[in-house]
């Protein structure tokens, strides 16, 4: 028990993240409302971004931008003094798509609410049927 | 063995395929329509022809097209037994183009263009057919030629058509490619090859028997234009076609194109060794001695006569299967030298029905008493060709059904002999009353006039030439005597 | 210049899809030559690199000059060589003959038509040249985001529903892939294919290595539509306006196939997802149950459209089971497939195009007596409906020959039977709409019924194009023995069986 | 299907806690994604970038391809936006809106019907109230400040957090300020919709161009070194300068697209004032 306490402790980032995760997947497939399928959708790619970020700390690392960049040239950098930037560069374009991804959810949500005047799914469907 | 390469077999299947856009481009003008397909009959007939010195000599000519895997290309290979189908199927075509013109136009059909060059296409996967040399090349044209029969079958786009065409797709193409394609690559698999061998390429692989057997059934059963029960229902579902198209394919070149399969496979991948070590010949003799029993007493019940055929039909194709798997060299030779003589009387009888349609509008037997008064041309070359099918002399019926019959003796086979003997009396059975009616009923039971009015002549020259082919084949049955009897002697060594 | 061929290839239609959409407020008639002179730049590149790979061999590209695993790089071996061409190919034959289509139902948007158009063949061509597994996802996205864009401005009515669910689904793939690549990350520290394949074997044993397999495939699974993760697709194809429908059906699974077998062969490597983790009988297995499910889908349904896109989740079930049955044989004939497939699905598609263009519709009832109105179309149809039942000389035989083969030296038997099932019922299927065309009377407007109508065939601007793929169709099938023998055989590591 | 919802998240969430046993512990700096690639952009970014910040570097130049990829994924969600929603022609309303400007009071026009002639009313297309003159003013006086921290967020990127993205999105987001504290038809009057769809366009085509450029100057593309011949430095130094033209387009295109996608989804396309 002490043993799974302490494994749970030193990984507690993915905890949060997968957590976060689920609920957002959970969201996506058991929602009636598409508002809420997309914002399902965000909680999702956020959490991804929270686990790629998690994945470039480092202990005793800080934020990596080499200290006083300029006039310092001979100054060796070490890795071990900054976290790892690559991370970070990803979830960059992952926000970025995320974004992108959102924007067209919501011209799609737009144009659907437009031809049924509702957002829920089954509303929608049942519409579709009576035709 | 010498081989050439020549392109010759490819152009003999190109010839007719290639003629296609030109018919479509003629079609506003018929006359030049069929004078293209005039030309391509000719032409093919010339090309086989030119093959045929070369073949009797010994010779095989080879010509590969593309090369797939090892083992699997298009290939052609003209050898006897080819040659002898070849022959047979390009020569008709001539006829039957005549003939098909002959009826088309007495009837005044719709979709003419389409009807010859569908035709054309169906020749030209004949030839592939005949040609192939190997099991791929095989089932290439085999699957060509059964969908390019199909807008032939319903040519009349009724209803009566469409649910034809639905059974002739589901036993045909079903067949093909539920059967033998999974057994052609099992083959495959087995022997790393598809090329007819001498020894059949199964002989020496690892095979056990059950599958051996399995994959024997597999090809019989599989290549349903062979029409061997139960896979022959389609065929006289098949008569709703135009008669020309129930002549040449569906009493020579469809029907024939499956049981030279299945002579291929019994010959060229399984090989007589093989299958005499296993007894598997006697097991498709069964099959195929039952199919003729039940197709000849199915054919006594038949009214129409189209279908009284066709049933006629199944059963003469499988004396071939049953000379092929007797295994001995004189019920081979009988078996296919059959495929020349059945397919001449058996189109006799087929443009004879149809000439009867095109002049009487009849299709049932019931109907057409007395009706040598009124057609006797056409019901004489019905005599003829129908004592060729019953095989009695003067008629070229007459010389398989004597090897076969000598072929069941060599094999020790009375049995099959028996079978033989008694499908020939109820061959005679459900042929000669109809010519008997047609010439001797009484005069008050006739339905026609005392009045000689016959087909167009398109129509009845075609029969008569057939008629007196059947004839002639007994007295010379060259060269398909000599073609079966090489293609014997290549297989059995002997 | 030609050492340039594998960046070209995605550079040139990327900027000019920026000049067409600037050109589509300028002047929209500037759009379809532009976009067609960028895919054939593309195509012209892919060809090019194709032929260059036969020469050398694997070639590599890095881009920003910067060295692998640090820089993003490009290898272009036998088997993305291969798809680039197809896709290329196919996507410029496709935006030839659609012109006319995308007039028709977009005078005014012709220009975002266009820009989405092309950025989603950069897309897809990024996604098969790339070498690195986090560009392959912005790429994946590219693509997903435009194609969602496309496939909504089809039925007003049903087509943004569609979209929308193909749109969760999508990004729910797009993110499992993200992760499964962020897994591969957290172990092995590289995102470059080849890096990470050279790192791997110390940790085949490693839990989170596995996870990243099934995590990565799960994702993939869903953006191609396989079986139980197919739902999104039917419907968002079906209602999709034609041009867009028969530019994404044939390109986005069969990419997907590419990238599943990319991470099979480079990414974990044959001997981790064959051997070390054993599950290639059930993924056949559900192979199995994809193309059985799909090909009796597709009996279920009541217009041509639809029905041809349970056939696609039907070829999928073929890909995927074929790539997984583990032998040469299968991969030869889930490879040559993509190629066959493309070709097979983009014909049945640009013949919808033809018929929603002349007809306006594509059910089944609108079907009548189209052999008599187009026959051109209609022959078309025929030939490439026989390359999907299998019929020989097509090329859909050959590949099924291959998967067969496999299937058989697999010792999969229900495999064989799966793919012979689904041709029988292909034959059902395309006979049943054969029939319709061929024997019940073409009714018109006034509600007359015509044995023989008129002549009404699409413009010969669609025609020809069309004929260019069927044409495609024969030529691939005679030639498959070439393209076997001297790029699929390069494809298949050396050791597998 | 709520019950089909939580089997699947809670399966999902199994398989990936599962994974997690392998996994390094939390900030541990000697993980194998701390100790692989990462240490060479930490350690010679300075050297072969002359960027302190490594993000910034990396983004736009040892990953440069995928952020150009990134660009270009916003660029498509304008674009798709635009193509979903806009709608050109506009049905004539069967009934037309007058406010008067004095009271804000809104006055419906049936369909035939004249208004008096009066300069008091202005035509407008939805009823809706505007906003308090507190709103109007105070954002009004925001948004330049915005802007200028924007651009310095763009122009600093090299040195501390920012760049084309971060700048970009607040320079649309002070437009997009600009639509909601006045309306719709003011910001598009300010920034029409033809420019900001060509700067989009622009703005991406700036960082590719800039990667063809080096391409036919004869290196690898984006490969920036290359244009230190036309920026007379040496080809570190182009590399930096390389970036930041790169983060110009960035910014642009990023600015753009968001005003873009505000305006096509918060109208329906239409592009009419008011929420």
């Amino acid at each position: 028990m002490g043993d799974l306490v302490q494994v749970v402790i030193a990984k507690y980032n993915y905890w949060i993240y997968i957590t976060l995760m689920m609920i957002g997947l959970y969201a996506m497939i058991a929602k009636n409302n598409l508002i809420k399928k997309i914002v399902g959708m965000n909680i999702f790619q956020t959490a991804i971004i929270l686990f790629y970020i998690s994945i470039g700390m480092k202990k005793g690392g800080t934020l990596p931008i080499v200290e006083h960049g300029h006039g310092a040239h001979h100054h060796a950098v070490h890795a071990a003094d900054y976290i790892n930037p690559l991370p970070h560069v990803l979830m960059l374009t992952a926000i970025v798509v995320s974004v992108a991804t959102l924007g067209v959810a919501l011209a799609l949500g737009v144009k659907v609410y437009n031809r049924y005047n509702t957002l829920e799914e089954d509303e929608i469907l049942a519409q579709i049927r009576k035709k | 063995m010498e081989t050439i390469t020549s392109i010759r077999p490819l152009l003999a299947v190109l010839v007719s395929l290639l003629i296609t856009p030109l018919l479509v481009v003629s079609g506003r003008k018929p006359n030049v329509r069929e004078a293209w397909t005039f030309v391509a009959a000719v032409a093919k007939f010339l090309i086989v022809l030119s093959m045929l010195p070369a073949v009797l000599h010994g010779t095989e000519i080879v010509y590969t097209v593309v090369q797939f895997m090892p083992g699997a290309a298009i290939k052609f290979r003209v050898d006897a037994l080819g040659m002898l189908f070849a022959l047979v199927s390009s020569s008709l075509w001539i006829i039957t183009s005549a003939y098909s013109i002959g009826y088309m136009r007495g009837l005044k059909e719709h979709g003419q263009t389409r009807y010859f060059c569908y035709f054309a296409i169906c020749l030209s996967a004949t030839i592939g057919a005949a040609f192939s040399a190997n099991l791929l090349t095989l089932y290439l044209f085999y699957e060509i030629l059964s969908l390019a029969t199909y807008p032939l079958v319903t040519h009349h786009q009724d209803m009566e058509a469409r649910s034809s065409g639905r059974k002739y797709l589901l036993y045909v193409v079903g067949a093909s490619i539920g059967l033998v394609l999974p057994a052609m690559l099992i083959c495959y698999d087995l022997a790393g090859t598809l090329e007819f061998s001498r020894h059949g390429i199964l002989a020496g692989t690892a095979a056990s028997r059950p599958m051996l057997f399995a994959l024997l059934l597999m090809f019989v059963f599989g290549f349903a234009k062979a029409a061997i029960m139960p896979m022959h229902s389609w065929l006289p579902a098949a008569m709703v076609a135009p008669t020309p198209v129930s002549a040449l394919l569906h009493a020579v070149a469809v029907v024939k194109v499956g049981v030279f399969s299945i002579v291929r496979i019994l010959t060229g991948v399984f090989g007589i060794q093989l299958l005499s070590f296993f007894h598997f010949g006697t097991a498709v003799c069964y099959v195929a001695a039952f199919t003729i029993l039940v197709g000849s007493f199915i054919a006594l019940s038949q009214d129409g006569l189209k279908r009284r055929l066709a049933f006629s039909t199944i059963s003469q194709l499988s004396y071939i299967v049953l000379g092929v798997a007797l295994l001995s060299p004189k019920g081979m030779i009988g078996g296919m030298l059959h495929i020349a003589m059945h397919a001449f009387g058996k189109i006799t009888l087929f443009f004879c029905a149809g000439a009867i349609f095109v002049a009487t509008g009849r299709k049932n037997i019931s109907e057409m008493v007395g009706i040598g008064r009124r057609m006797p041309v056409t019901m004489a070359a019905f005599f003829i060709a129908s004592l060729s099918i019953i095989g009695v002399p003067p008629c070229g019926g007459f010389i398989s059904k004597w090897y076969l019959a000598l072929g069941a003796l060599q094999a020790h086979q009375i049995g099959f002999l028996i079978v033989l003997l008694f499908s020939s009396f109820l061959n005679a059975c459900y042929f000669i009353p109809i010519t008997y009616t047609a010439f001797f009923c009484r005069p008050e039971e006739a339905m026609f006039e005392n009045k000689v009015q016959e087909a167009p002549l398109f129509c009845v020259v075609p029969l008569v030439i057939t008629a007196i082919i059947s004839v002639i084949l007994l007295f010379y049955p060259q060269p398909f005597f000599r073609l079966a009897s090489m293609m014997v002697e290549n297989i059995t060594g002997m | 210049m030609s050492q340039d061929y594998p960046a070209l290839l995605v550079i040139v239609p990327l900027l000019s899809a920026f000049i067409i959409s600037a050109a589509g407020w300028v002047n929209k008639r500037l759009c379809f030559p532009l976009s067609v002179a960028a895919l054939s730049v593309s195509a012209y590149s892919c060809i090019g690199l194709l032929l260059r790979v036969l020469n050398e061999g694997v070639v590599h590209y890095r881009l920003g000059g910067w060295p692998p695993p640090w820089g993003i790089a490009y290898y272009v071996d036998y088997l993305n060589g291969l798809v680039l061409c197809v896709v290329s190919v196919a996507a410029l034959i496709n935006l030839i003959a659609t012109k006319k289509s995308i007039e028709q139902e977009f005078p005014e948007k012709t220009g975002p038509f266009y820009t989405l158009y092309v950025l989603f063949v950069t897309g897809m061509l990024g996604i098969t040249v790339t070498g690195d597994a986090f560009n392959l996802y912005v790429l994946l996205e590219i693509g997903s985001i435009t194609g969602y864009a496309l496939l909504a401005m089809g039925d007003e009515d049903r087509a943004p529903l569609a979209s929308l669910n193909y749109l969760y689904m999508g990004t729910i793939g797009a993110c499992f892939y993200l992760l499964g690549v962020g897994y591969l990350y957290i172990v092995t520290g590289s995102l470059n294919m080849v890096d990470i394949a050279h790192i791997l074997p110390g940790l085949y044993q490693s839990k989170a290595v596995t996870a990243a397999f099934i995590i990565c495939m799960v994702g993939v699974w869903i953006k191609m539509a396989f079986f139980p993760l197919h739902a999104w697709l039917p419907n968002a194809y079906t209602f999709a306006p034609s041009a867009a429908s028969s530019l994404i059906a044939p390109l986005m699974t069969k990419v997907m196939i590419y990238v599943m077998i990319r991470l099979i062969l480079t990414v974990f490597t044959p001997a981790f997802a064959f051997t070390t983790l054993a599950v290639s009988h059930y993924i056949v297995w559900l192979a199995c149950i994809a193309i059985v499910m799909g090909a009796i889908l597709a009996l279920a349904q009541h217009d041509l459209k639809k029905m041809l896109t349970y056939i696609i989740v039907a070829e999928v079930g073929y890909m995927v089971g074929g790539a997984w049955l583990g032998n040469r044989a299968g991969m030869t004939g889930a490879v040559l497939h993509i190629v066959n497939d493309a070709l097979m699905t983009l014909c049945a598609f640009l013949v919808v195009c033809n018929i929603v263009y002349k007809v306006r519709g594509y059910a089944f009832a609108d079907l009548k007596g189209l052999f008599a109105k187009m026959p051109f179309t209609m022959g078309a149809f025929v030939i490439g409906a026989l390359s999907i039942i299998g019929v020989p000389p097509t090329c859909g035989f050959f590949s099924k020959w291959y998967l067969i083969l496999g299937a058989i030296q697999a010792h999969h038997y229900d495999f064989m039977v799966a793919l012979l099932f689904s041709s029988l019922i292909n034959v059902v299927l395309f006979f049943r709409v054969f029939e319709i065309g061929f024997y019940e009377p073409f009714s018109d407007h006034e509600g007359h019924e015509h044995h023989s109508a008129v002549m009404a065939e699409a413009p010969l601007s669609m025609l020809i194009p069309l004929y260019i793929v069927t044409a495609g169709l024969i030529l691939a099938g005679l030639y498959t023995g070439d393209i076997v023998n001297h790029i699929i055989r390069f494809v298949i590591p050396e050791g597998f069986i | 299907m709520k019950i089909t919802g939580l089997i699947i998240a809670v399966l999902a969430g199994a398989l990936l806690m599962y994974a997690t046993v392998d996994f390094p512990p939390f900030g541990d700096p000697y993980s194998p994604a701390s100790m692989h690639v990462s240490p060479r952009y930490i350690e010679k970014t300075m050297e072969e970038t002359d960027v302190p910040n490594m993000v910034t570097s990396v983004l736009a130049d040892y990953r440069g391809y995928d952020t150009m990829y990134e660009t270009t994924v916003i660029f498509s969600a304008g674009v798709a936006c635009f193509f979903l929603l806009r709608i050109f022609r506009r049905k004539e309303p069967g009934e037309r809106l007058y406010r008067h400007v004095l009271t804000g009071v809104t006055i419906h026009v049936k369909k035939g019907a004249k208004l008096p002639p009066s300069d008091d009313f202005e035509r407008i297309d939805t009823a809706w109230i505007p906003h308090d003159l507190i709103i109007e003013t105070g954002c009004r006086l925001l948004i330049p400040f915005i802007q200028l921290f924007a651009l310095y967020v763009i122009a600093h990127g090299h040195h501390s957090p920012g760049g084309g993205f971060q700048g970009g999105v607040m320079l649309g987001a002070s437009v997009i300020l600009l639509a909601i504290s006045q309306d719709l038809r003011t910001a598009v009057r300010r920034f029409s919709e033809k420019v900001d769809a060509l700067l989009c366009a622009m703005g991406v085509f700036i960082y590719a161009g800039t990667g063809a450029l080096c391409l036919l100057l004869g290196a690898n593309f984006l490969d920036y070194s290359a244009l230190a011949p036309l920026l007379h430095t040496d080809p570190v130094m182009a590399r930096s300068h390389g970036i930041f033209i790169v983060e110009i387009g960035v910014g642009i295109a990023v600015m753009a697209t968001m005003i873009w996608i505000y305006c096509n989804v918060s109208s329906k396309g239409e592009y009419e004032e008011g929420l």
